[in-house]
């Protein structure tokens, strides 16, 4: 028997069982020698890193034999490999101390997704019509190269353009890296909810350029403007964690936790005080709690220090900020102003929050700055129970590279050049994509897709079809998470520094890359080869972390951390991002501006609102299954977008459960099925983002509406960041219910009423 | 021999659902497409009810984490003819897919409709199925499913302990539900331990047990919301 | 077969037929009467002795409830099995099989009972005429001995209407 | 009034069997259409997956259940009827018995299908059999449905032999009057029937005790049927007051349904001379006497409900009263009591058609009644988030059409072959009563019966 013929014999007896699923097995079998770690029938853990968001929890993969259909150099067949079959939180990551999240838990099914692009593959047709043929990965990266290097000839390296949904990571720092060798702007960023707001003003107030950790689990009383801490925002589940301890971990203390906002979140259903506030005028209400404490000088106007004295009138005691005042602004009642400051300042550890919505206003960054500053003042900045600042590795030093200036603000995302050196996407020759799709996540009328179409040459890196990959004349799809080396630098969630980071999980299932080696790969072919350091990404890592210190006594810090799943501890001298900005140019202090919003009030009568689905976010994880029948948390809706209306006004436009609205702004019109619910303002309609999607798998795609259309190009003027929250609209019932509505549960109001 | 429990802290329960999505990928639970979903065939074996309060603007909410509630005087049991749903010498609320004949007695006789039909045979988009975990049965068209505390995870820890020559230590169990919560809302534990840490936050003021008046006698507390 | 018969028109002639033979010298058992409808109205038409019918029925019942009780205490602790906190051996469920059994053993008593007691044909009881099926009264002798066959044959011309038939 | 002679009643009863008009074929051809339509449907359901049915979460029973139990109910008709009436001999029985007694055997058939239709795997129902598995695993004798097989097969066992036990001596009749095969095939069945003095009283001492034992079975098998209901600790289920009032319901939609049987067999078989106003008068006022007694039990029923006033229950209560099963539960009681009352009540509409009108009416009633028990407490069972509706689906209705047009065509069928009316009951029953003719000596008195 020859060699050929016993491969052919075991493999056929091997996989006897998975015969009847494979064609013609026969002429495909081919026996990979198993993983070496793989006992049949018995599960392996292995650390991983949470890729979904920017959160960076660590995993641990249960890991067992299975038998797959892969492709292995060009063939395909019936395989035994190591497959992941659980992700769960790791129990020791120091952000997500062994819980993960819904979505994390789903995550798993991207590398198992049905739809994954399973090789590199070329345009054939039309831009955006998604027909592609398969090309080799040699021929891809050549084509790659060729271009690169048409423009390095042409002297034209800034027409090279990189879009990406930015965050600390090794991986960026080896696109930063790439590009400034390669002679090109930094990587365009695009998050729909992103930060920026936030970050500016921790930056303006406290000199740092992050976002918060909130030590929920030492405070007693939390007020949060806006902040979904529980849901979507930052690290939801070091929050949820701290929340719990909050709650009930402390044997005899409870913290009470009360919530201002105008739709209420799934954090605020759990607050034991909801208050909803004016859009757009939370900032006046932290005001109006500061002013009631300096005024009952429960605490000194100094005591905020420098977040204080940048608020317009703080010296003078806030003295517009009166509770009758601040009742006529925001719509809170003085009395409740009153009370609440009286908690916020006799309820030691007290801490504020600001994120979501309230940001998302063209006075974002008042609001922001306010809700700081009434931090500050009850002294809540570093201290248990308030406010820290994650200390952050600088990564680019570790590396000794030289990078982006430590902390400075990140650039808004432009779609036309600006300065020389501003990142761009609508004016580039050659257009890398990784993870972002401002496709479906921009405003229509900002026109991105027409901006892209105009770039001769776009290369995508995605795993999907989206909105943006579809417009790609490459894909050069990535491998899964659970497939290559993935890191993550926390920017919150520990108050020490972390670095997760896991070696692949288990081997891929088709012809991906790495795109990071992709990218090495890439800058080793150039014409004018880019010399970065590393031959592969793991190296690249390996070399980070060597410069951090070991957190065991018996490994390496490399070592360790991969054992691990990540790294923490103190930032060693040197490698640590600037603790602290130099106070900004002494601007004139900031003061309340009404927020300004798209639509005149009485033709648009009602805020629009969209928010990160608790199951998609922006929608980059509309294509799971398990997501899509994940029970909204507040509505219950599963596979369906929708929009929430309070009854009262519902009542007063003829609108029924289920309903078919349109909503229309001045810049676009969605229709979607509507929800009554108590929990949001009469004068707001509120949409989950994440569906509608035009192309994005079998089970996005057509499926639901996507409220981001229908956005006005608004910003906040300091950060340029999409204010989201200011459109207004009209709402307009177009039919009856159609069955686009799924809910799990039989309705809303389920309370049983009384009728006598 | 332990009778397993679970402690529901509603304090700490914040809706995220994360053990909704937890339980689908430890327990082979199937999704069902939204066709189905919408025609009332989704199957959660936990779900988080949410029940609204109020009128805007003095609106409440509150979180509960439902799965069958693995009742001592269990009323789906006696019902089925088969004996496919009984209970277990650990107090467990078993229920034995293959003698299921699919009458769904059990599942209108359950007061918390923890219990949930296949209407068509579960099926998985490859390569999703290598997700599944070989540790729990696929169900087939025809039979009633539902939470089971996870019991291949009780078993291979008890299994686990045998081997090392020692008693299962509290907490070591955690089904998938408990494993995921983020905010540790849910607690698994030995309610004939005193000690154990799901019986003793049971024993809590704040405790208590859902449509008790069934007289179902449920092994899952629930701790109130305060304030 | 060898009969000697009369049909008759109603009840009142066929009595009389009967209480001719009777007077002849027939015992009731080697009189055969045979109507489309029972006679209870008339003497002839009880004659029957009486049956066990009811005892039998009665044992069945007993029977049945004997099977229902076995029955569902074997299988109930052929393997324990809990089921909602009952009992393995619960006695108010028990008692609807064993009441439906009871029911069914007495059902299938009784009907046993009728089958073997007056449906099994007996040798040489096989007389008949069709024309009883259009309601006359068939009253006869069968297997008469060869000399009382003339004076049966008298005694059933005597009433009224009557029509007398032989079969050889 | 005429009394039809012996030969009449042969010559009109017979003359179904013996000739066959081409409205016989269209008959069959037309309901046995529906039955193989459900049929279909049933075998879709069972090759798709039960999904195509309308049930959901948490509403795991509806159609099927509501037809199982109204089908048992109309079972109720005949047997439980015609052996009260035959105890207490009422005279007026007589035609109407048989045709009361097969609606029982049919409805019964047709009723116990539906357990084996609603399965999700249908293909295993044996393992309700107590049979001795080769791993020794019985049925649960604890559950209800296990009962619900011991009656519900007790029942159609004994149904089945009440009903054929008499018509042995109408097999002969037919073997008498008719040629060829079908005298060798009824030659068979009459099981050597000649019609002897102790062939007839035996029968009639069978009979006698076949009505005291079916009574309670009847009776026990619509109890039965309730406990389905009542055992779980579902609101407006797990009530003590289901028994009672599921027999009186199962007896009274009986009634109903034989009122409309007996309706169209005397148009169709041109029974005018068999069953008469007075059959359909005193079966009226049987009718009207179930109404009231129906009402008397819905009353308590839903009194007891309200002054108990639990929040679970009055869920249920008002989505009956008030809200989305309002229209169908007040149809309901306008089919049930309102129509029943009315026509029955005052004598100048106690009709033919009255009744005919009053039973149909009670017909629809009584299937509501049975799905609004049924749905409205499965779908707002205690934890409202959980709450759920329902609507059934075309294999559902299929299936229930396909099972009242097989009642029709099993019925049609069974006029064909068999005497539709008890031919020498009616002919027991027709001639006057004179006194008893003495015996020739007291010994000759045998066979007094044995109660």
């Amino acid at each position: 028997m020859d060699r050929r013929s016993f491969i052919k014999l075991t493999a056929v007896t091997g996989t006897s069982a998975a015969l009847a699923s494979c064609g013609v097995p026969e002429n495909q079998l081919i026996r990979f020698v198993p993983d070496e770690d793989i006992v049949p029938g018995v599960a392996v853990w292995k650390p991983g890193v949470c890729p979904l968001c920017a959160a960076g929890c660590g995993l641990t993969v249960r890991v067992m034999d299975a038998d797959a259909d892969v492709a292995r150099n060009g063939q395909l067949g019936v395989v035994r490999i190591a497959a992941a079959k659980k992700l769960e939180g790791a129990p020791n990551h120091p952000v997500n101390r062994g819980g993960l999240c819904a979505r994390g838990q789903a995550a798993i099914q991207v590398t198992y997704h049905p739809d994954r692009i399973t090789q590199p593959l070329k345009r054939a047709g039309e831009r955006g019509d998604g027909r592609y043929e398969a090309i080799s990965w040699d021929d891809a990266l050549a084509d790659v190269v060729s271009r690169l290097d048409g423009l390095e000839e042409a002297g034209n390296q800034r027409a090279l353009a990189f879009l990406s949904r930015g965050g600390a990571s090794h991986r960026a720092v080896l696109i930063e890296q790439f590009l400034a060798r390669f002679g090109a702007p930094p990587p365009a960023v695009y998050e729909l909810f992103g930060d920026e707001v936030l970050r500016r003003a921790n930056a303006t107030s406290f000199g740092r350029e992050q976002l918060p950790t909130i030590d929920l689990a030492n405070a007693m009383f939390v007020l949060s403007f806006g902040a979904d801490f529980l849901g979507t925002w930052n690290s939801p589940v070091a929050q949820a964690a701290a929340y719990g301890v909050m709650r009930q971990g402390r044997p005899g203390i409870r913290g009470g936790f009360v919530q201002v906002e105008s739709r209420m979140s799934q954090t605020g259903a759990s607050a034991d005080e909801w208050v909803p506030a004016r859009p757009g005028t939370e900032g006046v209400l932290a005001l109006g709690l500061a002013h009631v404490i300096m005024a009952a000088a429960l605490r000194p106007a100094s005591a905020a220090g420098r977040a204080g004295a940048l608020v317009d009138g703080w010296s003078d005691g806030l003295r517009s900020y009166t509770p009758e005042q601040v009742e006529k602004i925001t719509g809170v009642a003085a009395a409740r102003v009153v009370r609440l400051a009286r908690q916020f300042a006799e309820m030691r550890p007290s801490v504020a929050v600001v994120a979501g919505p309230p940001l998302a206003h063209t006075n974002g960054l008042f609001t922001a700055v306010a809700v700081n500053a009434l931090n500050a003042l009850v002294g809540s900045i570093e201290q248990p129970g308030g406010v820290f600042f994650t200390p952050q590795v600088d990564l680019a030093a570790a590396l000794k590279m030289s990078g982006r200036a430590a902390g400075a603000p990140a650039p808004p995302f432009r779609l036309q050049r600006e300065g020389a050196d501003d990142p761009h996407i609508g004016d580039a020759q050659v257009l890398l994509v990784d993870g972002a799709n401002p496709v479906f996540t921009a405003p229509r009328v900002w026109g991105v897709d027409q901006a892209l179409a105009k770039v001769p040459y776009i290369v995508s890196f995605g795993s999907f079809l989206d909105e943006m990959a579809v417009l790609a004349d490459l894909i050069l799809p990535d491998h899964s998470f659970l497939e290559a080396w993935r890191e993550a630098v926390p920017e919150s969630g520990a108050t020490v520094a972390v670095a997760s980071v896991a070696p692949p999980v288990m081997r891929p299932l088709y012809q991906t890359r790495s795109t990071p080696d992709v990218l090495l790969e890439v800058g080793r072919r150039l014409r004018r080869p880019l010399n970065l350091p590393w031959q592969t990404f793991d190296q690249m890592l390996a070399a980070a972390f060597a410069a951090l210190p070991s957190a065991s006594p018996d490994a390496d810090a490399w070592t360790d951390a991969q054992a691990k799943g990540a790294w923490s501890g103190p930032v060693p001298p040197g490698l640590g991002r600037a603790a602290s900005l130099p106070a900004p140019p002494a601007a004139r202090p900031i003061a309340f501006e009404e927020p300004r919003f798209d639509g005149d009030a009485g033709q648009f009568p009602f805020h629009f609102l969209p928010y990160p689905s608790s199951a998609f976010l922006d929608g980059s994880l509309a294509h799971l299954p398990w997501l899509q029948e994940m029970p909204d948390p507040l509505t219950s809706a599963m596979w369906s977008s929708w929009v929430e209306i309070n009854p009262a006004a519902a009542e007063r436009l003829g609108i029924g459960q289920g309903d078919v609205l349109e909503i229309a702004s001045a810049h676009g019109s969605i229709r979607a099925a509507a929800v009554l619910t108590p929990g949001i303002a009469p004068d707001m309609v509120a949409m989950p983002v994440g569906q509608g999607h035009r192309t994005f798998t079998r089970y996005a795609s057509g499926r639901g509406a996507n409220p981001v259309e229908a956005l006005a190009p608004m910003t906040e003027p300091a950060t340029g960041a999409l204010a989201w929250a200011a459109t207004r609209v009209r709402v307009s019932r177009v039919g009856p219910p159609d069955g686009r509505l799924v809910l799990f549960a039989g309705g809303m109001r389920e309370h049983v009423e009384e009728h006598r | 021999m332990p009778r397993w429990g679970m402690a529901a802290d509603l304090d700490r329960c914040n809706g995220c659902g994360a053990c909704v999505v937890a339980c689908h990928a430890e327990n082979n639970i199937s999704t069902v497409g939204p066709e189905e979903a919408a025609r009332g065939r989704a199957k959660h074996w936990l779900r988080v009810e949410r029940y609204w309060e109020g009128d805007f603007p003095d609106v409440r909410v509150t979180f509960r984490p439902v799965l069958c509630q693995h009742c001592d005087n269990a009323p789906c049991e006696p019902v089925c003819p088969t004996y496919a749903s009984h209970h277990t010498e650990e107090g467990l609320n078993a229920q034995v897919y293959n003698r299921c004949i699919g009458t769904r007695y059990c599942a209108n006789a359950c007061p918390y409709n923890a219990r949930f039909f296949d209407f068509f045979n579960p099926s998985w988009d490859k390569p999703l199925h290598l997700q599944l975990n070989p540790d729990v049965s696929l169900r087939m068209v025809g039979v009633v499913e539902k939470c089971t505390f996870c019991v291949q995870r009780i078993n291979g820890a008890q299994v686990q302990a045998k081997a090392e020559g020692r008693g299962v230590r509290d907490g070591e169990i955690q089904p998938a539900c408990a494993q995921s919560c983020p905010s540790r809302a849910l607690v698994f534990g030995d309610l004939d331990d005193p000690e154990s840490q799901a019986s003793r936050l049971s024993r809590s003021p704040r405790g208590s047990h859902l449509l008790e008046d069934t007289g179902s006698r449920p092994k899952v507390a629930y701790l109130a919301r305060q304030a | 077969m060898k009969a000697v018969y009369g049909l008759y028109p109603d009840g009142l002639s066929a009595q009389d037929a009967v209480n001719r033979l009777r007077a002849a010298g027939l015992a009731d058992r080697d009189i055969t009467v045979i109507s489309s409808q029972p006679m209870e109205d008339y003497e002839f038409g009880h004659m029957d002795k009486s049956t066990w019918m009811w005892w039998l029925a009665c044992l069945g019942g007993l029977v049945g409830m004997s099977f229902g009780l076995v029955l569902s205490w074997y299988t109930a602790t052929a393997w324990p099995m809990n089921t909602g906190g009952l009992p393995t051996f619960a006695w108010w469920p028990k008692l609807i099989i064993i009441f439906e059994l009871t029911m069914l053993g007495a059902i299938f008593a009784t009907v046993a009972t009728l089958v073997v007691s007056a449906l099994i044909p007996r040798k040489g009881q096989s007389l008949y005429d069709p024309e009883v099926s259009d309601g006359r009264i068939l009253v006869g002798v069968e297997n008469p001995a060869d000399e009382a066959v003339a004076t049966l044959e008298t005694a059933l011309r005597a009433p009224a209407g009557a029509q007398v038939k032989q079969t050889p | 009034m005429s009394h039809p002679t012996g030969v009449r009643i042969n010559n009109d009863l017979l003359r179904p069997l013996l000739l066959t008009s081409w409205r016989f074929y269209l008959l069959v051809a037309f309901f046995g259409g529906f039955v193989v339509a459900g049929g279909i449907a049933w075998g879709s359901q069972i090759y798709y997956g039960f999904g195509i049915a309308g049930l959901k979460w948490p509403i795991y029973w509806a159609f099927y259940v509501t037809n199982f139990v109204f089908w048992i109910g109309i079972s109720h008709a005949g047997t439980l009827i015609s052996a009260i009436l035959r105890l207490v001999n009422a005279g007026w029985r007589r035609p109407v018995t048989r045709c009361a007694e097969v609606i029982t055997v049919f409805a019964l058939m047709i009723g116990a299908m539906f357990p084996i239709i609603h399965l999700g795997r249908p293909w295993l129902a044996f393992w309700l059999f107590p049979y001795p598995s080769d791993r020794l695993i019985w049925p649960n004798f604890r559950s209800p449905l296990v009962w619900d097989f011991f009656a519900i097969n007790t029942y159609l066992t004994g149904s089945i032999l009440f009903l054929l036990l008499p018509m042995i001596p109408d097999f002969a009749v037919v073997r008498d009057k008719s040629t060829g095969l079908r005298r060798r095939i009824y030659r068979i069945v009459a099981l050597g029937w000649r019609g002897t003095p102790k062939q007839w009283h035996r029968l009639e001492s069978a009979m006698q005790i076949m009505a005291i034992a079916i009574i309670p079975v009847a009776v026990s098998v619509h109890t039965i049927v309730s406990f389905d209901f009542s055992m779980a600790p579902i609101p407006m289920w797990n009530t003590t007051i289901f028994g009672p009032y599921f027999v009186a319901g199962a007896i009274f939609s009986g009634i109903a349904g034989l009122l409309i049987a007996m309706a169209v067999l005397r148009k169709f078989l041109h029974l005018e001379d068999y069953l008469h106003p007075v059959h359909f008068e005193n079966l009226g006022k049987l009718l009207l006497v179930m109404a009231l007694l129906w009402g008397y039990f819905v009353f308590n029923e839903r009194l007891v409900t309200y002054y108990g006033n639990g929040p679970a229950e009055m869920t249920v209560f008002w989505q009956t009263q008030r809200r989305s099963f309002a229209p169908l539960y007040w149809t309901m009681v306008f089919g049930n009591f309102v129509l029943p009352l009315v026509l029955m009540g005052i004598r100048r509409f106690r009709t033919i058609t009255g009744c005919v009108i009053a039973s149909l009416g009670v017909v629809v009633g009584m299937w509501l009644e049975r799905f609004l028990i049924i749905v409205p407490s499965l779908g707002n069972k205690y934890l409202p988030y959980s709450f759920g509706s329902y609507s059934p689906q075309p294999a559902e209705i299929v299936v229930t059409v396909a099972t009242f047009a097989a009642m029709a065509l099993l019925y049609v069928l069974f006029a064909k072959f068999i005497p539709i009316i008890s031919i020498w009951e009616l002919k027991a029953g027709e001639h006057p009563s004179p006194v008893l003719i003495p015996p020739a000596t007291e010994e000759h008195r045998l066979g007094e019966l044995h109660l």
